[in-house]
């Protein structure tokens, strides 16, 4: 883990919202795991905390998050032109853990595609991609992503699927079966409550990536936990205990 | 070369630079950046005689220059932390501050007296912005006679050293803080957060209210320090929006003889070392022999 | 389109927007730029029996997303205002409301006598963040009691409604609030400046000490205003870094009925139109009947 | 009296340290008396107020301005480039008034020449500068000054007087009596003061155009008062009622 000075060589939309960001560090971030984040100091100094990413791609010194604008920070990152100079702490946080064999059912919402990217990059044919998104217009985010096999599920119908991801992984779940699979899940709140109850009659191995907003992402402020079934310390940090829990471990 | 080093409460600390209370995890968090014998001293997160699972999120919320924060004072109660997190800060030879708090005039005091006296423990540092249940709800913190029984109820059940740390949301924190001295504390912290509230007008509501800190709070907390300098003859730690060692210095010269910084750290984990490296430098620019002697110069 | 007018004590006003207490002059001085017609209400500068000649300069200081001010309300007296300064609203017909102080009870009421109860003066919004003089300058603001009792005594010489207007510096503004509204007072002000000090490490002295305004207390402003709106039965004047529409908005949402915009005019002396304007914006982009009806929606 | 919007045309350092500003405003700044100032909004969001400079020339739709680094918001000022937006308010306050008829001496400390400069302009031939400055590398700052007869007193000899400017004036004072002459002034406290002894025996007129920190430039906040004689309002605004006073009227 370190605090590394970049600057940015891309930030570009990828489709209207969701922006691409390509930092280049001093020196190269360490060895990161999927599902780990980075705190990224956003170079505006009206923004003072730093914003919690997913690790998408980290090669040598460079590293990209996917992000997309919902608020003051997300918008002023968007703003940011290339060479702006930006921190970059991490690799942060306890990442999915991969089981050595069987199939891995990764089921993504939206923006929550940035948090499983780097896991699917890792997994390759192991790995089939449950997508939900909103419609076609959206399917531009997985432009780059190769050799995986995706099923999407869209709420305007206007491709593959027409419901919700949740739906969809239901009419495929049973045909896994037998294949000892193994759910990662990233993705809204509501998404991950009606995981639960899919998965929940036959308790599917499942590792969820969490989110709640953060001031430190190390652990320091206590400003981020999520509740889990420990009896003794029930409130675990989601930036050191998370942002990765496994699903069964939760209080939803 | 100016020396950075402090006497606090009779314990030489290298350096006028610690933490505050609650923004620096259980101390071990930030070892994988730097160590934690950088510090003057390390001040624990608010402990309690019995662990606290704290509040709901969302916990924290952004403002301009600052954040507000509603944790709710969640940790593992004092013994775990003398069992399992102290013997890390014993090893590195870190002078140790407790800060503690209870919601009930006993829970204060059962806290304190499983603090042991051991030399690495500067002193108690009683977080008196706690709302008293037995009493209503009524601050221990708000009024001079509370404050002042309180303070003396603790004083009188361990030997350690106390500081009281005050909460700035009082009608005048100087009397506030010579109640403190009066109930017998050893040195004082100035301040704890100020109460505000975020509405969101997107989502027409209220998502959180608590304790305001940051660099929004420095003149508030400035203020405090400078009056109560020249009332309270006792030692002052100044906290409230320190992010650099020019902010640093004016807690200093206000009055402060040691600093604690906060939420400096979540903007930029390396604050506190760079503040502490500032002051070196600020020394050797002023042929300052020691950081000692700007406590309190702003006065004349 | 929706309306912007709301109703305050009684009187309709055309915008719930108004100037806060001593940032907007006389009146008379905005006049180059805009006219004061645009406002919903004027709030005169603070008035006292007799006149005032303030404190020494410095007695304005930048702060990060704020200032520090310490004019020590110098003012005209009350007689002059009302002879030279009033029939210059009057020939607009502006509603006024006459922000006064004293430093005794005695001059809270001789001043509070003099005000006439004219249509167009709105209500007397007594500043209760002065030193009782007689009573060795502790403040009339922070003590419920206090507070009760100098509303009461001014209730009883005068028919013109009574807004009290509260000083952040006391440990339950809940508290003063009620305490308020019981001695009589119509309607709150929340909240008046925040006291602060200013060091300067090059000359290592003080150069000011005086009270915090701007962007850096709204959230404490907020704060006041959220927690008062239940507990306490009249309307409420939100004021403390209101710099934009959505400010005023989160005002609004938060309980208070109109608000008041200080500093937000010295750094743009066209705030308060473009916040009239933005709220205006705000009510045809949400399809609201009427600005009167947001106050208070934060609670749910 | 206006708020116009600008942009900067240029802003380059005279002297290391003095800065002369231009700005090009998206409307012409009303008719502007000599001495009056403009509060100009410095195009830094960590510079929250405004800050007063005098009107050193105006013309069409530009105004300059010259000042001195001194604090956050001149420093913040310097760094600002081509083409920064900037919002000018003026002009502001009361300028000097010029007699029909006599010599005018013009007295001036250092940054002070930016406060006359214009007035020297209006004045021409009428006019003697006496100007106040450390040493000979402060030349520059006259260098667009043409046709004004100057008498520089330097504090380190380098140029002309080797002495303060009261110091110089009152070597000459005396040469000037027959024609009526009145003084400008326009300079740290410290020279105003002195100025006040020297001409008091004679109260020869006198104009001084005095500095307060000031919140809004406006008379709304009371925040830049001056100490006058006046029995009734003694505290009178520097923004409003100045910044150029009486020097018999002020209590210094
Ligand atoms: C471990 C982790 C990894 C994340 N990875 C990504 C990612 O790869 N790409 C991406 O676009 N976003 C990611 N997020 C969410 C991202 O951090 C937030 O969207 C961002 O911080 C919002 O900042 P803002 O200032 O724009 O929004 P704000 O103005 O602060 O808030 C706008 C909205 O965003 C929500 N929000 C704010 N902070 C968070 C947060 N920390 N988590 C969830 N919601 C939040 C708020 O509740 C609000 O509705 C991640 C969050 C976490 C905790
Ligand atoms: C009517 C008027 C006209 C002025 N004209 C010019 C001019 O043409 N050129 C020029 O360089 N300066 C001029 N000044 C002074 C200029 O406004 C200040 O130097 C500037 O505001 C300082 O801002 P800062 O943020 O850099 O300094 P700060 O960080 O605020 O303060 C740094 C130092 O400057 C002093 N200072 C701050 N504000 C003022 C002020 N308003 N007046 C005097 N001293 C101050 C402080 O006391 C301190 O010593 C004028 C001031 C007034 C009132
Ligand atoms: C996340 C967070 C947690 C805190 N927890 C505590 C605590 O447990 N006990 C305490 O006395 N103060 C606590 N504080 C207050 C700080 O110790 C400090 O007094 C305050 O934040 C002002 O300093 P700063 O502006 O440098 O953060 C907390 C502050 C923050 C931001
Ligand atoms: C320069 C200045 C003068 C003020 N004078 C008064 C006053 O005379 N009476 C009063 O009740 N409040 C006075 N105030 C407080 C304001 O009315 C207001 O409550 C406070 O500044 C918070 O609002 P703001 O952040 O929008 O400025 C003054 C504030 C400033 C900045
Ligand atoms: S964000 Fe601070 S502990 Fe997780
Ligand atoms: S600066 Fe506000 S009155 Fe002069």
């Amino acid at each position: 883990m370190d605090d590394i000075p970049g600057t940015i060589r891309e930030n570009s939309a990828v489709i209207p919202g969701y922006y691409r960001l390509t930092v280049r560090l001093e020196r190269p971030l360490g060895e990161a795991v999927p599902g780990q984040f980075v705190m990224l100091k956003v170079p505006d100094r009206e923004i003072f905390l730093r914003r919690p990413f997913s690790i998408y791609d980290a090669r040598g010194t460079t590293v990209t998050v996917m992000y997309r604008v919902v608020g003051k920070g997300t918008e002023a990152l968007s703003r940011a032109g290339k060479r702006a100079p930006v921190m970059v702490l991490g690799p942060l946080g306890r990442g999915f853990s991969v089981p050595p064999t069987g199939v891995c059912l990764v089921v993504a919402g939206g923006i929550g595609y940035a948090g499983v990217r780097m896991l699917l990059k890792r997994l390759g044919k192991r790995a089939v991609l449950f997508l939900g998104i909103s419609g076609r217009t959206e399917l531009p985010l997985l432009s780059d992503l190769k050799g995986i096999e995706v099923l999407t599920a869209t709420l305007d119908g206007s491709h593959g699927y027409h419901g919700n991801v949740v739906s969809l992984l239901k009419e495929h779940l049973a045909s896994y079966r037998s294949q000892g699979p193994t759910v990662f899940a990233c993705g809204p709140r509501g998404m991950i409550v009606s995981l639960k109850g899919l998965l929940d009659a036959d308790k599917v191995p499942c590792q969820v990536s969490v989110e709640e907003r953060m001031a430190c992402g190390l652990g320091l402020c206590f400003g981020c936990v999520a509740e889990t079934k420990d009896e003794i310390n029930p409130l675990k940090r989601v930036c050191k205990e998370g942002p990765v829990f496994d699903l069964w471990e939760l209080s939803l | 070369m100016g020396t950075l080093a402090v006497d606090l409460l009779g314990k030489a600390l290298k350096n006028p630079v610690m933490n505050a209370s609650g923004t620096l995890g259980y101390g071990i968090e930030i070892e994988p950046l730097w160590n934690i014998e950088t510090l003057g001293a390390y001040v624990t997160k608010g402990l309690s005689e019995k662990p606290h699972h704290g509040n709901k999120t969302p916990r924290v919320w952004e403002e301009r220059h600052g954040m507000i924060n509603s944790i709710g004072l969640q940790n593992v109660g004092v013994d775990d932390f003398f069992s399992h997190y102290f013997p890390f800060f014993v090893e590195r030879k870190v002078p140790v501050i407790v800060n503690f708090f209870g919601f009930s005039e006993d829970e204060y005091i059962s806290c304190a007296r499983k603090v042991p006296s051991h030399h690495l423990v500067v002193a108690l540092e009683m977080n008196l912005s706690c709302p008293n249940i037995k009493k209503g709800g009524i601050s221990f913190g708000k009024d001079a006679p509370a404050v002042h029984n309180i303070v003396r109820a603790v004083r009188e059940v361990t030997p350690v050293p106390i500081i009281a740390k005050l909460t700035p949301e009082v009608k005048n924190i100087v009397e506030i803080a010579r109640a403190a001295y009066e109930g017998g504390a050893d040195g004082l912290t100035l301040i704890n957060t100020m109460p505000a509230a975020v509405i969101d007008t997107r989502s027409r509501n209220m998502p959180l209210k608590g304790g305001l800190s940051g660099p929004i709070l420095k003149p508030i907390a400035l203020r405090a320090v400078y009056d109560c300098y020249k009332e309270v003859p006792i030692p002052i730690i100044g906290a409230g929006g320190i992010m650099d060692a020019e902010d640093a210095l004016e807690f200093l010269m206000a009055g402060a003889r040691a600093v604690e910084v906060g939420t400096a750290t979540f903007a930029d984990p390396f604050a506190m070392p760079k503040i502490i490296s500032g002051l070196g430098e600020w020394l050797d620019e002023n042929n300052c022999a020691g950081i000692a002697a700007i406590t309190g110069i702003a006065h004349g």
